[in-house]
């Protein structure tokens, strides 16, 4: 039942997060500003699914991967926002 | 109405918008994103069909080398754009929806009225998966009971990168394919390229072994394994091998020729090509999986990274 | 719970399939290719939570093979790009031909 | 309706989808592009026919499935030989186009190939 609870609150969370990180993409006025709102966004939001399903793993292996997902996600948002950012400068690749 | 089936009508609509832009938008690089984007929700729908190792193969090859492909592919070619004009006419555009159509409402028609119930050989692989001792029906069906297709399957990525190879001019011809990136050694890339290899590569062999038991297996544990090298090769870290090593030869053909090694001794221990004596199946198979896979991660990322561009010893 | 599970895989999936519109309106292939990122990592989100729904472990290792390809696929659009416009024959010879 | 019905009714649209744009797009690698969408769609038919084929204790026919695997890493194959032409055509003609009508032709023998 806590279980239920935490998974709900953390889910419910991270959809939000997703939420506000496609109205940042959306509507935020130029590619760095967006490029920002969504690498923030969609980490944390990834995040909270990751820990409210946590408890609901069977087993340490199936929560090992949970993590590793989200590092794995973490470090490659990272690395390609900042090639997306060089990209994006002038002198980037046109549209 | 069921959440489940709202979700799966609501995927549908999705995937069917993303796949009109491909075919309709003006420009090709962001038909090219909406290709990729279209390859990572199908591994979603595969997901809802139940079929987890088709979702598997979809995500590493599908959305992953695919993407990959035509994103460089598109970044490449954008000066040699055709301009919109050279469109084709209405006539043939409305002739091309007619006969587009005819297709669709053909294939909906074959669906809805598919046999009920629907033949299956589902009972036969689950009868004989005991011959095999391997958990996973679909491993099952590619390694034993359909072990024909698999094996000339490699065949074909063979010849199809003996295609791309012979594509190259004749003077650099046995040269290095050239995903050649001078790019920083203490930049971004070269870290990610550091840093995502050792897992993937744990992954990798993970997803291959699993595949005994569970969905998973050497096509798409070969694909994350092609993945990491080329991305190291992308980093610039390490040169991409020439095409006329020996070395790289051996292991293109090891995975077909341990198959057809294989295949001939069931020839001559057993009674037909390709039977596995039932007391050694299962290691039979998990050899064959293993030189499958080095074979299938070395063709695939060859096959990315190109013809070659660049001539034998600079 | 498994029917607040699929619900919330859908809306995560709503969300940034909304987000695709910005591939649609660009201005720039940067633009571009981080709606398709967005979809990349709600991608794995619902799939874990559809995971967690059905209860089926290996869908997560589908989640884990995306989780490592998504790189991929932007870095080979960047690095594709920087050599468009860094040179090569290709760069040289489409000059020849706008002249 | 089930989950079946729905993805397969879906595969039709996107099989027909791909065909059109085989026929229509003028660029080899809007073509490359929508004869992957065609053969997804067709892939995704055999995932309908496996799903129905749900028996013994399994959530599909293992054997369309084992089919669709072989068939995304022919797919793939052939995509990349595909692109490797396109690549090399323009390469030779500084073009990536199919049409061979005059204005093409003049522009090609233009840059003196």
């Amino acid at each position: 039942m806590v279980r239920d609870v935490f998974t709900v609150l953390a889910v419910t969370a991270g959809g939000f997060f997703f939420l506000a990180g496609t109205v940042g993409l959306l509507r935020f006025p130029d590619t760095l500003t967006r490029l920002h709102a969504l690498t923030k966004a969609d980490n944390l939001g990834l995040g909270l699914v990751v820990l409210g399903l946590l408890p609901r793993m069977q087993g340490p292996l199936g929560m090992l991967k949970l993590v590793a997902i989200w590092l794995l996600v973490q470090l490659a948002g990272a690395t390609v926002s900042q090639l997306i950012a060089r990209a994006a400068r002038p002198g980037g690749p046109p549209p | 109405m069921t959440i489940a089936l709202a979700l799966d009508a609501g995927l549908a609509v999705l995937v069917l918008a993303v796949a009109s832009w491909t075919v309709g938008a003006r420009a090709t690089f962001p038909a090219v994103v909406g290709f990729v984007s279209y390859g990572l929700l199908l591994t979603l729908v595969w997901v809802r069909l139940g079929a987890v190792d088709v979702a598997l193969t979809e995500a590493a090859i599908g959305s992953g080398l695919t993407g990959a492909l035509l994103l460089g592919a598109a970044a490449r070619l954008r000066a040699g754009e055709a301009p919109a004009e050279e469109r084709p006419g209405a006539i043939l555009r409305l002739v091309a929806a007619a006969l587009s159509a005819t297709v669709a409402a053909a294939l909906a028609a074959a669906v809805l009225f598919l046999p009920d119930p629907a033949p299956t050989l589902a009972p036969a692989a689950a009868e004989n998966a005991a011959a095999t001792g391997l958990g996973n029906p679909v491993t099952n069906v590619l390694m034993a009971f359909r072990a024909m297709d698999t094996m000339l399957e490699k065949v074909v990525l063979l010849l199809a990168l003996v295609g791309v190879w012979s594509l190259a001019p004749d003077p650099l011809w046995g040269g290095r394919p050239s995903p050649s990136h001078q790019s920083d050694p203490h930049g971004v890339l070269a870290f990610l390229a550091r840093l995502l290899p050792p897992v993937g590569i744990v992954v990798g062999i993970y997803i291959l072994w699993a595949g005994a038991d569970h969905p998973g297996g050497a096509f798409q544990g070969g694909t994350i394994l092609a993945a990491m090298w080329l991305l190291v090769m992308m980093a610039g870290l390490t040169e991409p091998p020439p095409v006329s090593r020996r070395r790289l030869r051996l292991v293109l053909i090891a995975g077909p020729a341990v198959f057809l090694i294989v295949g001939l001794g069931g020839l001559w221990l057993d009674d037909a090509f390709l039977a596995y004596p039932v007391a050694y199946a299962k290691p039979l198979i998990l050899v064959i999986e293993f030189a499958m896979t080095l074979t299938i991660a070395a063709t695939l990322g060859l096959l990315l990274a190109g013809p070659p561009e660049r001539k034998l010893g600079r | 719970m498994a029917d607040y599970l699929v619900a919330s895989s859908g809306f995560v999936l709503a969300m940034v399939a909304l987000g695709l519109v910005r591939v649609v309106r660009g201005p720039v292939a940067a633009d571009r290719m981080m709606a398709a990122q967005l979809l990349g990592t709600g991608g794995i989100a619902a799939l874990l939570l559809l995971a967690a729904a059905t209860e089926v472990p290996a869908v997560v290792d589908v989640a884990l093979a995306l989780a490592l390809l998504d790189a991929f696929a932007s870095v080979a659009f960047v690095l594709g790009g920087s050599q468009a416009q860094a040179g090569g024959p290709d760069a040289t010879e489409s000059h020849e031909h706008g002249a | 309706m089930s989950t079946a019905t729905v993805f397969g009714l879906f595969s039709a649209v996107a099989a027909g989808l791909g065909l059109y744009g085989l026929i229509t797009n003028p660029q080899p690698l809007r073509k490359i592009l929508a004869f992957n969408l065609l053969g997804s769609g067709v892939f995704l038919f055999f995932g309908v026919v496996a799903r129905r084929g749900a028996a013994a204790g399994f959530g599909g026919d293992p054997v369309p499935q084992a089919m669709v695997i072989t068939g995304i890493v022919v797919a793939f194959s052939a995509t990349a030989l595909a692109v490797a032409l396109v690549w090399r055509l323009f390469q030779e003609t500084g073009r990536a186009t199919l049409n061979s009508d005059a204005s093409a032709g003049a522009r090609a023998s233009g840059a003196d190939r």
